[in-house]
């Protein structure tokens, strides 16, 4: 080669913290031959804000709003996984009524997260109307749940042995049609993206994750499903009410990012199904467990109870030693796994396929970052 | 059953302890204890059954460390936890050393380094044990009980 | 001293061209005097997402940038070659004028033409066996 | 070179009054979401709130085309120097909205054995309205933005409605 002055040398970017498309304060330090990435190392830490640490300094009660700070789309998946782990400790079941309720709201709470990201991640690829088809839709359901639980977003209405407002008529009635809604959207969805011939040629046969690499990073949740492996924790580790319900788990067949996308759109389908059946078979009985102490003081020893979140296996690992504020929590949160695949799968794509891979995998940067 | 075969796995591995786990109280149906030298041999007898690592994390028992590692299996229901008990940096003793597993699962590169960062405790062989989540300048691990242990607010 | 004739006429040009120095300098210098002043350390710096900048963007670019700066060379020059035209289109035959610059802008697409064959847009995807 | 904004050097009353009110009703926001404010960011973007009614629903990515940074969630202490550096690159005039408790002082987050967050925007940048809630509902989005306008043409728009006595 003419040495000619100038070595060849990769050009390191930063796809920073300050970046549309890695939705929230994720860096991604990009080395680059031309529009091809040699090396693309995720550097995570932008949005730490010290949940475990805080879990040591507060009793059982007080942690309960930080649950639903960490995963704020699918807050109610985390309330869900805290409380069961508490009620593991604690010896308490949860009348039926209450967890019929958990199930309808949480599974309402995936379809409002699945909703965020279908028009997050199409405003990535460039498409803007997406997002605002999807927005509207999401609109329809916070006011559903808002109706309930009082807050749109960073939810903390699940207690430890049960819920603590039942639902009401009106709810009821809302929640049928918005599912008769969202049913007759899908429609749209189906013909502005899935069809789109521009989201086809980007998103087919970018991407790839087989199944052993799935195996070596810990994948889980759609991200997973879109490989072809069926895990879903509501089916291979049931809790709560889901026994009751019949719905399958949508799987993609190559595990390319085209595959993750639809799974997620057929698990929202899903999802209404599951609320429909729960709406029909809702039994009627205490919401809450009789006699819950007021100073919770867990027995010594501990608890991994794991939940199905909208990005993956949410585990709440509890270490008590039988005083007022537990010793030790771990969250494993899915998209640390999700995430911990990017520089594998990253090598020799376009910048713009990264930027694909990077939204199928559906990170929520707090959550990573706990 | 997945559980057995685990069970034949880690035997031939002298660990200290392989038992069953009460599943309806803690969520474990396999609690093995085991010390951090055996932990590779450990990982890759969990990886050869097509088990996955769901997290890894440690306690700070103020006088030692436990390294907690949750192993679980895409296809059977069973959830192995690996407890391995570190000793703690004293004036003597070296620091806190484990080996790494990340050479059979690299996604344990994440959750080892965030115990580095969070807890202090290095890992031999890791490829790159830097900090993951706190700035590279912090010198403090925040996650130690004697780190800002604030009075009872209960 | 009077001013010859043939140079009077190029004061129009001189018009002309201090007319286009005020239209382009005029606003710096407002925007200079009237807007806000904004101050801070890293001002000038390259955006970047935030972070400061790794390593400097003086390195061999991949040739194919290369390949999209001469055909839009081509084309730009195209344009050039039209604004002549422009003042002469239509006084003779319509007709023959419009032919003449199809045939002279068709013979400059084929440009993108023998580009488009040889692959110059396609990015292949190099294929990631897993 | 502490961050701040300074006055032209030629200031001509008419003029400042009607570049104001241009700038008011323009408000290009920075996107920069930190955490769950953001979402709450987008939602008051969209359809059913559309900050595009006030002028200020075009999201530049870029801090070179943004004049308000709305910083939406909480800033930790690995995130501190890009925020200053972000509010550095933004042209004059400039504004910044702190949405949400974290913004405003660190909120559920502030605890005396606090050691990964920024308790405060106003700390590291000038910050001209503050929205508290957790996250703040969009129509509070919304009512900041018109605060805000009003602080630039300082003419009351909003203040008419807010001396309505019930």
């Amino acid at each position: 080669m003419i040495e000619l002055g100038i070595e060849e040398k990769t050009y390191t970017l930063n796809l920073g913290p300050q970046h549309p498309s890695t939705h929230g304060v994720l860096r991604v330090v990009l080395e680059m031959d031309g529009e091809y990435i040699t090396k693309a190392e995720p550097v995570i830490g932008y949005g730490h804000r010290g949940h475990e640490h805080m879990a040591e300094n507060r009793n059982y009660q007080q942690f309960l709003p930080n649950m639903g700070r960490v995963d704020y789309l699918h807050a109610l998946a985390y309330n869900q996984g805290y409380c069961m782990a508490v009620e593991k400790l604690l010896g308490l079941t949860v009348p039926e009524r209450g967890e019929f309720i958990r199930v309808i709201l949480s599974e309402l709470n995936r379809i409002s997260s699945h909703l965020v990201w279908i028009g997050a991640y199409l405003l990535d690829l460039g498409a803007f109307t997406p997002i605002l088809y999807a927005f509207d839709d999401r609109e329809n359901l916070l006011d559903l749940l808002d109706r309930i639980t009082g807050s749109r977003l960073t939810y903390c209405f699940y207690r430890f042995g049960g819920v603590p407002r039942d639902l009401d008529e009106e709810f009821i009635t809302g929640t049928r049609a918005f599912i008769k809604r969202l049913r007759s959207r899908f429609r749209d969805y189906e013909s502005l993206v899935t069809k789109n011939v521009i989201f086809i040629n980007r998103t087919r046969g970018v991407g790839l994750i087989t199944r052993d690499q799935a195996v070596k990073y810990g994948l889980t949740g759609p991200t997973l499903r879109g490989s072809g492996i069926a895990y879903d924790i509501r089916k291979s580790e049931p809790y709560s009410a889901y026994p009751a319900f019949d719905f399958q788990i949508p799987i993609g067949d190559k595990g390319d990012v085209f595959d993750r996308y639809l799974v997620r759109i057929l698990e929202m389908e899903q999802s209404l199904r599951i609320i429909e059946q729960a709406l029909n078979q809702l039994p009627n009985g205490p919401i809450m467990a009789d006699k819950v102490p007021k100073r919770l003081k867990p027995a010594a020893g501990e608890v991994y109870q794991a939940v199905e979140s909208a990005r993956g296996e949410f585990g709440c690992y509890i270490v008590s030693q039988g005083d007022l504020k537990p010793y030790r929590i771990k969250l494993r949160v899915p998209s640390f796994g999700n995430l911990s695949i990017l520089p594998e799968v990253a090598v020799d794509t376009l910048v713009a396929d990264l930027v694909a891979i990077l939204g199928s995998v559906d990170v929520v940067i707090p959550e990573i970052d706990r | 059953m997945l559980k057995d075969k685990l069970k034949t796995a880690l035997a031939s591995l002298n660990l200290a302890q392989v038992s069953d786990g009460d599943y309806a109280r803690t969520g474990y149906h396999l609690e093995v204890a085991a010390g951090p030298g055996q932990m590779p041999a450990v990982a890759q007898a969990m990886l050869d059954q097509g088990c996955f690592l769901e997290s890894l994390t440690a306690v700070d028992l103020r006088e030692s460390f436990t390294l907690v590692y949750h192993f679980a299996s895409f296809d059977e229901l069973c959830r192995t936890v690996v407890h391995a008990s570190l000793t703690k940096e004293t004036k003597e003793a070296k620091g806190a050393q484990a080996p790494t597993i990340s050479l059979v699962y690299p996604g344990a590169d994440w959750y080892e380094r965030e115990v580095y960062d969070l807890f202090g405790i290095k890992f031999a062989g890791h490829p790159n044990l830097k900090r993951l989540l706190l700035p590279e300048d912090a010198d403090f691990h925040p996650l130690l009980k004697d780190f800002g242990a604030e009075p009872g607010n209960d | 001293m009077e001013i010859p004739q043939a140079l009077s006429d190029f004061s129009f040009v001189l018009v002309f061209l201090i007319g286009a120095a005020l239209f382009a300098l005029g606003p710096i210098i407002l925007a200079h005097l009237i807007a806000p002043r904004s101050y801070g350390a890293a001002r000038g710096d390259t955006y970047e997402c935030g972070m400061a900048v790794i390593g400097s963007a003086w390195i061999q670019v991949a040739v194919i940038y290369y390949l999209f700066a001469l055909l839009f060379l081509a084309f730009d020059v195209d344009v050039l070659f039209l604004f002549p035209v422009l003042l002469a289109y239509g006084k003779g035959y319509a007709w023959r004028d419009f032919v003449e610059i199809t045939i002279f802008i068709g013979i400059l697409s084929l440009v993108l033409v023998y580009a488009w064959r040889r692959g110059v847009f396609s990015w292949k995807r190099k294929q990631v066996t897993p | 070179m502490e961050a701040k904004t300074g006055d032209p050097l030629i200031r001509l009353g008419l003029l400042e009054e009607a570049l104001n009110l241009a700038r008011a009703n323009s408000l290009w926001p920075l996107t920069f979401g930190l955490a769950c404010c953001a979402i709450e960011m987008m939602a008051a973007g969209m359809a059913r709130f559309d900050l595009d009614r006030f002028g200020a629903g075009v999201f530049r990515p870029s801090p070179r085309q943004a004049d308000l940074m709305l910083v939406a969630g909480t800033i930790s202490k690995k995130m501190g120097p890009a925020v200053v550096r972000l509010y550095e690159q933004m042209p004059a005039p400039k504004w910044v909205i702190a949405i949400g408790n974290c913004a405003i002082s660190g909120g559920p987050f502030n605890y005396p054995s606090q050691y990964a967050i920024v308790p405060g925007a106003d700390l590291i940048i000038p910050v001209d309205v503050y929205i508290p809630g957790c996250p703040p509902r969009p129509e509070a989005i919304i009512e900041a933005i018109l605060m805000l306008e009003e602080k630039i043409t300082k003419r009351g728009r909003l203040r008419k409605f807010r001396d309505v006595k019930g």
